[in-house]
């Protein structure tokens, strides 16, 4: 199978192509991990790369990731059937008080691409919301969003809730957004800082490998 | 109320001016804005910090030092006047005793300083437009645009000079359309939906500040073409993208002069100065005294036109000299204090042309912002019969104006933009000037659970 | 080296302008500073932090995250070049290692730029003037001096452009004569402890400087006349007596380049514009780009015959755009480009005086600013033949420059500054024009353990 | 006597007449106390409010403070002699590091314009020596200066180390300095923060006088 011509099809946001190749991949009994790693997700990993250095914009990276998707829709069902596993599950939100979703949407489709599976919750998220749907989906992960000054304390109060209910030490929090610092992260003892989308795909997989 | 804008408000490029506006707005203590003489315009924010009922006291002795470290500094440069703008934060507008607690206690200490010292001043109330706030949004009732609405008159009542908004209708498809590059739904977004709402939204300001002693002074496309902005410079979407949004974003907030505004327009809205060049009123903008809120590529020529000239928002943030709002009033009133000598020796003209040749080259949303482009532009713009024909007007006319540009080497465009130009021309050439044939149209491509039809009267 | 300036390096006061000086300087890539252009100098220093070994790690990150971003804007928005200084905290010359270490980071990050990007920069090492750390201070030998120049030495090796200094030498009195408002002090710390120290720590500079492929830049009274400005911001002191001991300030900065430096002059020296007239240097300047370090009655008329436009000072606090460094660059950048746009349409002299005019009426500090009153007083000033009297000239000019003016309603003071200038009238009247004489006169007057007297060649 | 005179020659700074009045008013039993409060201090307080008010400078505060002084040389051995004490002890100083003094001395001069006992160290003052200090005299209050964001850390240094050796309560701290708010003498627990000369006075004696 040519995973470089899968790989291209993705970034080229031609999903049809994608499923295409990913249903005659597994007809030809390739193994489907490899499929998704060598195929799918290598290419969500170049054409991060490709973002960073200036060559695409976002918009390209969202038809890579709809195509990406595409080629999931085959592939999902095989890779539950088989036993493998996402590389992690995330629940994400923009915290109580705050509408901004455009960077949540960004982060929440880029960890996709990444493999990552996606729980979004919207704008407005209270508190214990996180907590709930944290615990439902039995996620490794918790993304929270804060645009404003006059809400990012409210992330503080997030992580709180876990800390109450006991369970904190079980989930990544990744924090960002405009007013987000790093230091800010370190004040509120969140596990890790992501300045914009593309970054937040790297600091994800770190963290993720090593709460495994 | 309805005024329609069928001619521009100039005859001559050469009167389109910083200071000046065809139609200048008086305050209640006798600051004339656009009546000859650029102002600062000085906005202020909270620190990281909950807006709860149990802060409130906190939150108030914050505003209290703001406003009287922003006055004091006022008084000692001898500033002719201050424009004081109040932005309120989300939950200021969904428990209005809050936003208007703070709205008078801005007033009194300025009425105080004007008094005491003679610093005379005008304070712009701007209630958040929380009507976003449940999802999809009931842009038209309910107890959310009820708060709203209340925020508005206590504020009036209390004493603001201006009432504006930062309106967000339509706001449920453009964010989407945005990321996307979509110019399609960009123009569905603002044409459609934005100035639909505008007219309803403004006409209701215009009656409650009409009533209470307040002008209603106009809105700004910031969660649009300014939200474009900030992605293009983060390398998100293309450059030749946002400065087209910026154009097309024109008759949104146009519409809002159409309902009854008089001005001055909001500083965050660059499409500002197409609506002076049409509606004559005058403008706040925002350019390098605003880095402290966002960096900008259009850092001296959104000053070439403005009236106001604004720092956007800054937090009481302790720098060596003193916190942030005190030092963004020293560097506006010195920005303004040379504006406008240059202007009383007679060379307005000359420095409004300074002020836009050391952008324009660089940056398309710098290029689109010069006085002789959007003077051209707004030309053409205003043949257009409708607000949905404005908007589509507006891109189209954006576009080619920056081809020809790039073509004339008056802006720079990086390579990769350029097939940019190539794609939004194919987009909009797509659209019907039918505007139920192109809501009928785009339909089917829109998520429809992310707004209500209805509050658009779309079916 | 040892130079002396009989004539002023201007023949009319329409050369006198900014971004061009009579004797230009060129950096090591080719940058000329004074050379037609004004450029951008960014400045930043650390948070609340200690300067410790343990913390010097997180301090170079924090230096490297403030450059690497301000480099980062810098390229965005096309800066034709930029200068970096690096302004030394006591403890980075105390243990030279440190600074020299920042220092090599800072360089190795811009040449990086340079070569990547096309950025031309250049980066200004100022050690600090530690050698008031012992009280009283010992000006010519011992460890802190030589760590001194051991700082000097590593920065110019570590490829620094310029070297500059705030240097201290008449300290010991001038803050006391300050605060009394005694100019008779004021003078002898001037114009003979700091004219004296500053010729002999120049030779040394511009010999190491010279040694290791760096410029002598500039001093600046900094420690001295904006000490006094801001004590008068508070209202410690009157705005005469800061505007005067500016002006009385001047030939302690000129023995710099009497002693070999060439420029640029450093940012904070306000007197720059006076060793430009007399010395044909390039000067930095500071104004309303610089409010972040301190707030000034000269934000515009600083900007008219500088050479470099510098932002002071500014910790890397967050704001809702960025840090602020990042912050200082763009609106440094913007203020150039619009002030070489000007001048590049033949317009240099015109916006010279819009930005004189704007300010020089409402303080006389900004009043001894203005180019012609610059050019008048200075053509004045080298007629006394030596620092002390050319210290003692420049103040006489100076009141009576702010008499006239007062007189002629071509500037502003308050009513109790006035007696003021007859105060520093009978006090200047009374300074006798042999140095030795004064020296002993006033010996009795000084607190003799807050100084060594042989350290300035005193007895 | 003439209390308002003497302290009309206070605010002159006339230091002879205020010694001539001061020796005249005790040879004819003016009680020393009243001397004290209703004629210098209340100099002082007058000339402070003058200068809040804008209509004088600095140099005239001072010519005031040196008039204070010379009264003070003349009363002060009858009050010690009468077993009055000064409304309290106060040690000043920069913090190390920092070299800055004219904000400290002018600090200095204003407080013991107001009848405190000053104390001052100079500058770039370690921990130890504020605290040896402090004990020797048996002061109330410490007050410290810094002018650099990187000195001004040390003033927590310096209340750890009255913490250390279990003294900090027995003080009052008051800090000041451009870059020192409100917010950080908060954050480092100590008791007040003055803004400038003026404001030290009010705040002093607020503090000293909740101390007694
Ligand atoms: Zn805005
Ligand atoms: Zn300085
Ligand atoms: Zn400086």
């Amino acid at each position: 199978m040519d995973f470089n011509q899968l790989s291209l099809y993705v970034q080229k946001g031609n999903g049809g192509k994608v499923k295409e190749m990913v249903s005659e991949g597994l007809a030809q009994k390739v193994s489907p991990t490899e499929i998704l790693n060598e195929g799918l997700i290598a290419a969500m990993t170049a054409i991060g790369e490709k973002f960073k250095n200036n060559e695409i914009y976002v918009p390209e990276m969202l038809m890579a990731a709809k195509a990406m998707n595409a080629g999931m829709q085959v592939l999902e069902p095989v890779l539950t059937a088989t036993g493998v596993k996402p590389i992690g599950k995330a629940v994400i939100g923009t915290v109580k008080g705050d509408l901004h979703d455009i960077g949540k949407n960004l982060v929440r489709m880029m960890l996709k691409g990444a493999g990552i599976e996606m729980y979004d919750l919207g704008i407005d998220v209270p508190a214990q919301a996180f907590l709930a749907k944290a615990k439902e989906v039995g996620a490794d992960m918790i993304c929270l969003s804060a645009l404003l000054t006059t809400t990012m304390p409210y992330m503080d109060s997030v992580i709180k809730e876990f800390e109450k209910a006991g369970v904190r030490g079980q989930f990544v929090f990744m924090i960002g957004g405009a007013p987000v610092t790093e230091a800010y992260a370190k004040s509120i003892h969140a596990d890790c800082y992501a300045e914009d989308a593309v970054v937040a795909v790297d600091v994800a997989k770190k963290y993720l490998a090593k709460k495994q | 109320m309805a005024k329609t804008f069928e001619k521009l408000a100039y005859n001559s490029l050469n009167d389109f001016v910083y200071g000046s506006a065809p139609n200048p707005v008086k305050c209640k203590n006798g600051m004339v804005i656009g009546g000859g003489e650029i102002y600062p315009e000085l906005n202020f924010t909270l620190p990281a910090m909950e807006v709860t009922a149990s802060n409130m006291p906190e939150i108030k002795e914050i505003y209290s030092e703001m406003i009287n470290g922003v006055l004091k500094r006022a008084k000692e440069l001898y500033a002719p006047g201050i424009v004081v703008e109040f932005e309120m934060l989300p939950e200021m507008t969904l428990v209005p005793e809050w936003g208007i607690e703070v709205n008078n206690l801005l007033r009194n200490a300025m009425s105080e300083y004007e008094a005491k010292y003679g610093l005379k001043s005008a304070l712009r109330s701007t209630p958040g437009d929380v009507r976003e706030f449940k999802r999809p949004p009931v842009m038209r009732s309910g107890e959310i645009f009820n708060n709203l609405l209340k925020t508005i008159e206590g504020s009036a009542k209390g004493g603001a000079d201006f009432i504006a908004i930062e309106s967000t209708g339509g706001k449920e498809i453009h964010d989407d359309a945005l990321v996307n590059a979509d110019l399609t739904k960009v123009i569905f977004a603002l044409g459609v939906m934005g100035t639909r709402d505008i007219k309803f939204l403004w006409e209701h300001i215009v009656q409650i500040a009409g009533a209470n002693g307040a002008q209603a002074a106009g809105d700004t496309a910031c969660g649009f073409a300014n939200t474009a902005m900030v992605l293009a410079h983060k390398g998100f979407i293309p450059n030749v993208f946002a400065a087209v949004v910026r154009v097309a974003s024109v008759a949104r907030t146009l519409a809002a002069y159409e309902a009854g505004a008089v001005g001055p327009n909001k500083d965050c809205g660059y499409e500002g100065v197409y609506c002076k060049a049409i509606a004559g009123v005058p403008i706040a903008m925002e350019g390098k005294s605003a880095a402290c809120a966002h960096l900008s590529a259009v850092g001296n020529i959104a000053a070439a036109v403005a009236d106001l000239w604004s720092n956007e928002s800054v937090a009481p943030v302790r720098l060596l000299s003193d916190i942030a709002p005190v030092v963004s009033i020293e560097q506006l009133i010195y920005d303004c204090r040379l504006m406008n000598v240059a202007k009383q020796k007679g060379y307005g003209i000359t420095f409004r042309d300074f002020l836009a040749d050391s952008d324009s080259k660089l940056d398309p949303q710098a290029y689109i912002l010069r006085p002789d482009v959007v003077f051209e532009l707004s030309k053409e713009l205003i043949k257009a019969k409708t607000p949905f024909l404005k908007t589509k007007a507006g891109a189209k006319l954006a576009v080619d104006a920056i081809r020809k540009a790039v073509d004339n080497k008056e802006v720079f465009i990086a390579e990769r933009e350029k097939n940019w130009l190539d794609i939004m021309d194919d987009q909009l050439a797509a659209i019907p000037d039918d505007e139920e044939k192109f809501w009928h149209q785009i339909k089917g491509e829109l998520e429809l659970d992310k707004f209500i039809p209805a509050e658009y009267e779309l079916d």
